[in-house]
């Protein structure tokens, strides 16, 4: 099952803080790969805690795994990560004359990968 | 350090030494002006050229956080006005408010060697001291702002004078300034806390107790106990209001006999009825200033076309967005300073712009010493300083302004005398307005004048009739005796120099300071100081009486 | 016979040949031409290294192959024409203030900047900011005429103060944001926002749309002058619909944050 | 605790754009190490806590080569100077006077030269030329605002102590008892560890900023709105009146602003809504804005090109003189179009938050990086020199979010190099490559040349 849903890539405190580790160290590369989602959208798609989704949009697909955020918290339809590398596998990079590319609120389609 | 070099031939304007037009020779080494040099010195031929001392800037905004808030503003005021680099020298952009090297390549190019900026926030000290250091050619140096400083207003409140001394001298060896800046004392509370007002009168008691008279005049007694060489730089109240001249009169008279400098007076010499069309006071004004000899001023002429507004007169700024509802900029520093800048143009067809263009006229033609009354057009709030040429002639040559007279609005030449002032100034007479005066005024022994130790601040003009062109091109500009503009072309680089002052203070007064910064300032105490790496090359002028 | 400039090397990094503009050209010979400078990157190579020049300049100059990355073409031109059969890079035709340039294909971002007069036809798509103002400029567009037959993107007509605008396809977001005055007609869909914080102007578009809150209707009606404005566009070879010409249309005003004397047309036939 | 300590006082943490200058660290003089930061939040913590000395690392390579730091200079400069179109990027975590060097290189190359900024809050940038902003220094904020209102921003996990030494809790001279003087308001699309400080969280639908604000501006100026205002933005008439009231009504209101708005639909145009906002306030009473910048010197970075060039970012020099164009001269663009063919990355890892294409095309070019650590952009660079850490091996200065310069006070010392000497190297390099050029296309006249400022 593959549905629309707007990603929010931001900052977090533990990006911040394993970024400072090293870009090329594990720990940054799971905060950044690390989908939050609200509880009912992935019960919804039978998901848990854990558990890996590919994300895929007109400029290219990334996979990462997701947790679980209070519906209150994280509307049903919106999604956030961490920037880093993953995100940047979707951002397009048409900046329409003022530099910077649309970093947030990317369309993208999610899909769980059956294991 | 710089070669031997003989200027020879040339006519020598150097009215400090009551040098007028005499053919005369200029010796320079090691930077400075000697009596002789060695026969095998490098000879410059100034036949049929002005030679005189590198000008001399007592009044422009040039760098600084507000300056450079101005430069991001206006893209579009920089592209149209390119400064390239060459193999030599860096480059950069123009418009009203140059970056920073074509700041100095330009000053340069105009013959001037010296400029002060006039208006640094202590906090923005550090900034300034940075852009200097990409500011080439020019020695500069700047004014601190500490009228509104409300340490200093709260040590005034309570009549703490022996520790607003000490912490005025304190605060300017923090921020290496050359002197205290003033602007519309008392103005900034109640534009920051209440709503956007403002003070309208010189006794006008604020809420906190003071009126700006007081802070005037601790500040003209403060810097006159420690014998500053500039005393403070005020900038009057009721900037460009009509009938305001009363209140620079009695800014004026708040000195008594201590030294002061009116800073762009010509901004201040309004009279008519607030809310009205102004007219002219420039008689008034040029009257008491040629009566006080323990009076300066820059005139602050206003010059037709672009010019950026900005000062630390954030009431003013909001008052001119009105006018223009365009861009604008407010900027706060926490118990230092207020700030606007706006873009503007000054219009020959309207009444107002009009006006002010004339009583800047009037001013300097009516004024009997010229030593007193100093060219600027406060860089670039009347217009840039790339203006000074087109003024020089507007003095020198008659004809010219009786030209540019039928271009402007009529009905404002009715409200002032311009018409009837036939003065022309002498090469000798803008020798002093733009050199031996600013340098006077600022106690700048060494600028200013090409006498035996002056430093080898020296511009050579080809002499013409069109003294726009001449003074828009100088042959030779040499700058502590080295030749930066040689037959019009830039071959070397340059930095030049910080001048700044450092009185003597006891270091007990930081123990007073320090705690209110803890409680209002958002940086720490001991990190507020410039440090002396930011100092490059660097002059400390002699402070205390003589 | 026109002249001739047929790209013969596809430079490795961008072009600016704002020589390529009939003011330039003017009463020079063939080989002068060839001379001209143009900036590959930050070296300076005469024009002959990347074009074929034949022909002879007589006010037109026609242009060949594919000047995506060549930059400036016709900047300030003020009379003649030029026709370029491919695509070209920004700012094509900025500040013009005379004559025609004719693209057959493409356009990227900035065509027309700032333009002050004469006409610009992009036969296919153009990019962002279309017959606007450069950043920080408070005057966009002052006359002329750009005419698009296909698509383009963001800040269509951006502070522009008159001129005429056309797009035959879809523009994208803030489509105659901050305008001043001039006229806007697009025959798509417009992106989101369009005539935020205009003043005068028209916007006129051929599909419905959601405006801002601060745009209110005032009514219905079919206005003569659109008629001749379409019959216009049907003479430049842009296809209106007979239902377009009799339809009636919704009128907003705005925006009312600034002087709300904007008027944006929506299509309200069915 | 090791034997071998010494405390730093009043250092200056450059982790965040906060740049908050009252650290107390103790550093582990053998270890080569801060073993302890106080005063510092979560994020700088980390900051001082990971910006460990590895010795083994090479100062300097060539192709994944150890070279000597003078070899890597030369190949650097090399590079760039055969470039015809090289682009210098990053410079936001480096300090001013690196940044200096870095514009000086970039002139005399006649490259393009862009920062962080372009991609943060570039669009603010653009904001601003467009219609100015009322602002002030944080302090201002601290002593004096009765309304804060953050807008599309998180800062209890970018801005750590933002809320506490500078915005909500702060007792300054008019605010005496801190938060209890203050009215706190967040907007933002979701929640977040900041919405527990807010008095008011409003909650707009995504992407409808621009809405929710152009509405609270015909408000503040008096004009009615279209009833469907919620159904539109999420966001009741009566919360939008009752926020235009407040703004109005209070002594001193600031609006910061993240980059929920600079980096959606709209950019610039909701930043600049949001400063106009501001402005129109000023009719009633005294109000600010303030983009709450990210790294720790990128607000110097903005500083430094503005003064040196006229423009704040996305500057190009390939015609001899200062350009500005953001979309085309900005360092998304010049790599995804294809156009950049060398890159001097200083402090900053474009390889791994560009977008896909950008990144493609970087990887296809020569590129010189100098970053304190090894990152996605340095693994694969044609020359890569390490550096020492600023705020923590190198003084230098620093730029607040609010354009407050800070002097660093270093820590302890590093065996690599900091940026600023690698730079001037190379500008030097690069002055004596493009005179050398210069004479040879046959320039004449014999010519005095100062050092290079």
């Amino acid at each position: 099952m593959t549905e629309k849903m707007i990603l929010i890539p931001g900052r977090s405190a533990k990006q911040g803080t394993s970024l400072n580790i090293g870009k090329l160290k594990d720990e940054y590369k799971e905060v950044t790969s690390t989908l939050e989602m609200n509880t009912d959208e992935m019960a919804k798609r039978g998901l848990v805690d854990g558990d890996k989704v590919r994300l895929s949009n007109d400029i290219g697909e990334t996979i990462v795994s997701c947790i679980g955020k209070k519906p209150e918290d994280l509307p049903d339809g919106m999604l956030f990560i961490p920037y880093g590398p993953p995100s940047s596998e979707l951002m397009a990079s048409d900046t329409a004359g003022c530099g910077m590319p649309l970093s947030k609120h990317m369309e993208v389609e999610i899909e769980k990968i059956s294991t | 350090m710089s070669a031997a070099m003989r200027i020879v031939n040339g006519k020598v304007y150097d009215p400090a030494n009551n040098i007028d037009g005499k053919i005369k020779e200029i010796c320079i080494q090691d930077g400075r002006i000697v009596d002789s040099v060695p026969e095998d010195a490098t000879i410059i031929d100034a036949q049929g050229m002005v030679v005189m001392p590198g000008g001399v800037d007592i009044h422009c905004h040039i760098a600084g956080p507000k300056v450079n808030a101005a430069r991001k503003l206006q893209p579009e005021d920089h592209r149209h006005d390119v400064h390239p680099g060459t193999p030599f020298t860096r480059s950069g952009t123009g418009g009203t408010v140059p970056s920073t090297f074509a700041t100095g390549y330009r000053y340069a190019t105009l013959g001037y060697t010296t400029a002060m900026e006039a208006a640094v926030t202590p906090i923005g000290a550090r900034h300034t001291l940075e852009e200097f250091h990409d500011t080439p050619v020019i020695d500069k140096g700047f004014y601190v702002l500490l009228g509104e400083n409300i340490f200093l207003q709260n040590l005034l409140r309570e009549k703490r004078m022996e520790e607003f001394n000490e912490a005025v001298a304190w605060w300017i060896n923090a921020t290496k300034a050359y002197t205290v800046k003033l602007v519309n004392p008392g103005g900034d509370e109640p534009w920051k806390g209440k709503k956007n007002s403002n003070v309208s009168d010189i006794d006008e008691k604020t809420d906190e107790g003071l009126t700006p008279r007081q802070i005037i005049e601790a500040f003209i007694k403060s810097v006159d106990k420690q014998g500053f060489p500039h005393p403070p730089h005020i900038h009057c109240n009721n900037l460009g209001h009509s009938g305001n001249y009363i209140t620079t009169l009695e800014t004026m008279k708040t000195a008594g006999d201590m030294r002061a400098h009116i800073a762009h007076i010509q901004f201040h010499s309004y009279g008519g009825e607030l809310g009205k069309n102004p007219v002219s006071k420039a008689a008034e004004i040029v009257e008491y200033v040629d009566n006080h000899p323990n009076i300066t001023c820059d005139v602050g002429q206003v010059m037709f076309g672009k010019s950026t507004i900005m000062t630390a007169d954030a009431p003013l700024a909001y008052v001119l967005k009105g006018h223009t509802k365009g861009k604008w900029v407010n900027a706060d520093t926490e118990c230092e300073s207020g700030c606007g800048i706006v873009p503007f143009n000054y219009q020959e067809h309207i009444y107002m712009h009009t006006l002010q263009w004339a009583i800047g006229l009037e001013i300097f033609l009516m004024a009997k010493d010229p030593w007193r009354v100093i060219l600027s057009t406060d860089h670039p709030n009347g217009g840039s300083f790339m203006n000074y040429p087109k003024l020089i002639k507007l003095l020198m040559d008659k004809a010219f302004r009786h030209e540019e007279m039928k271009r402007v609005n009529q009905s404002a030449l009715e409200n002032c005398s311009l018409r009837d002032l036939d003065r022309e100034f002498t090469l000798n007479e803008i020798a002093i307005i733009t050199r031996a005066g600013p340098a006077r005024a600022l106690g700048l022994k060494n600028k200013g004048h090409l006498g035996v130790g002056a430093d080898a601040d020296i511009t050579i003009y080809d002499e013409m009739d069109d003294k726009e062109m001449m003074f828009n091109a100088p042959r030779y500009v040499i700058k502590s005796g080295n030749t930066i503009i040689g037959n019009h072309e830039f071959i070397t680089d340059f930095i030049g120099k910080l001048l700044h002052i450092s009185p003597e203070y006891d270091k007990k007064i930081e123990e007073v300071v320090q705690p209110f910064f803890e409680s209002y300032y958002s940086i720490e105490f001991s990190n507020y100081a410039v440090d002396d790496h930011y100092l490059h090359d660097h002059e400390v002028i002699a402070t205390g009486k003589a | 016979m026109a002249l001739k400039l047929k790209l013969h090397t596809k430079p490795e990094v961008p072009l600016e040949a704002d020589c390529i503009c009939p003011d330039r050209m003017q009463s020079l010979s063939l080989a002068e031409i060839e001379n001209l400078t143009v900036f590959h990157g930050n070296r300076q190579v005469p024009l002959k290294d990347f074009f074929e020049c034949s022909g002879d300049f007589d006010g037109e100059i026609d242009v060949e192959g594919d000047l995506v990355d060549v930059k400036h073409i016709a900047s300030a031109m003020s009379f003649g024409k030029i026709t370029v059969s491919g695509n070209v890079g920004v700012h094509t035709g900025a500040a013009m203030s005379g004559g025609e340039i004719i693209i057959e294909g493409d356009a990227s971002d900035w065509v027309g900047p700032e333009m002050l007069g004469g006409r610009i036809t992009i036969k296919g798509n153009a990019g962002h900011m279309v017959g606007s103002g450069y950043r920080g400029s408070t005057i966009g567009m002052q006359g002329g005429e750009i005419i698009v037959h296909g698509n383009v993107k963001n800040e269509t007509g951006h502070v522009m103060r008159r001129g005429l605008i056309v797009i035959g396809g879809n523009s994208g977001d803030f489509t105659g944001v901050n305008m001043v005055a001039g006229t806007i007609i697009v025959l798509g869909e417009m992106g989101i926002r369009p005539g935020a914080g205009m003043k005068r102007g028209s916007i006129i578009c051929q599909t419905k749309s959601e405006l801002l809150p601060t745009f209110t209707k005032s009514c219905d009606y079919q206005p003569s002058f659109l008629r001749h404005y379409f019959k216009y566009l049907q003479s430049l070879g842009l296809t209106i619909s007979d239902s377009l010409m009799n339809s009636p249309f919704e009128r907003w005003c705005g925006d009312s944050i600034e002087l709300n004397r904007g008027e944006i047309l929506l299509y309200a036939g069915k | 605790m090791a034997e071998n300590t010494k405390i730093i006082e009043n250092a200056t943490c450059t982790f965040c754009g906060c740049v908050c200058d009252d650290m107390i660290l103790t550093v582990d003089l053998d270890e080569k190490k801060i073993i302890k930061s106080k005063n510092a939040c979560v994020l700088g913590r980390a900051w001082f806590a990971e910006h460990t000395i590895d010795e083994d690392a090479p100062a300097a390579m060539i192709d994944g080569k150890e070279v000597s730091v003078e070899e890597a200079i030369e190949e650097a400069a090399q590079t760039l100077t055969k470039a015809k179109f090289p682009i210098t990027y990053g410079l936001s975590d480096t300090t001013c006077e690196a940044q200096r060097q870095a514009v000086a290189i970039t002139d005399r190359i006649k490259g393009n030269i862009d920062t962080t900024t372009s991609v943060c809050h570039g669009p603010s940038g653009l904001a601003f030329q467009g219609v100015g902003e009322s602002t002030s220094t944080l302090g201002e904020v601290k002593n004096r605002a009765d309304l804060v209102i953050y807008w599309g921003g998180n800062p209890a996990e970018s801005h750590p102590r933002h809320f506490g030494r500078y915005a909500v809790t702060p007792k300054g001279m008019f605010t005496p008892r801190g938060k209890k003087d203050r009215t706190v308001v967040l907007v933002d699309v979701r929640k977040t560890k900041s919405s527990p400080v807010a008095d008011i969280l409003i909650r707009p639908k995504p992407g409808k900023d621009f809405e929710v604000l152009w509405a609270l501006r015909a408000l503040v100026k008096g004009k009615k709105l279209s009833d469907d205002i919620e159904e539109r933005t999420g966001v009741p008439l009566e919360v939008l009146q009752d926020l235009s009231d407040r703004m109005k009504n209070c002594r001193f209101g600031v609006l910061f602003f993240g980059m929920g708005l600079t980096m959606t639909r709209g950019r610039h145009f909701n930043s600049g809504a949001l400063l106009a906002l501001a402005t129109d306030l000023n009719e009633f009473t005294h109000f600010v804005a303030k983009p709450v910048r990210g790294h720790g010197n990128v607000t110097g970075a903005d500083n430094v090109v503005s003064w040196q060039t006229g423009y704040p970012f996305g500057v190009n020099f390939s015609r001899g003189y200062p350009r500005f164009n953001p979309g085309e001269f900005t360092t998304v663009d010049t790599l995804a179009n294809g156009h950049a063919d060398a890159a001097m990355i200083i402090a900053s890892d474009p390889a791994s938050n560009f977008p896909k294409k950008a990144i493609q095309h970087l990887k296809s070019i020569p590129v010189v990086v100098l970053d304190t650590k090894m990152t996605e952009t340095s693994k694969d660079a044609h020359v890569a020199f390490r550096t020492s850490t600023y705020g923590i091996n190198t003084s230098g200065t620093v730029y607040r979010m609010d354009d407050v310069p800070i002097t660093l006070r270093p820590a302890f010392e590093s065996p690599f190099p900091d940026d600023e000497s690698i730079l001037k190297g190379i500008n030097k390099r690069v002055n004596e490559l493009m005179l050398a050029k210069h004479y040879a296309s046959g320039a004449s006249g014999e010519v005095k040349v100062a050092a290079p400022i």
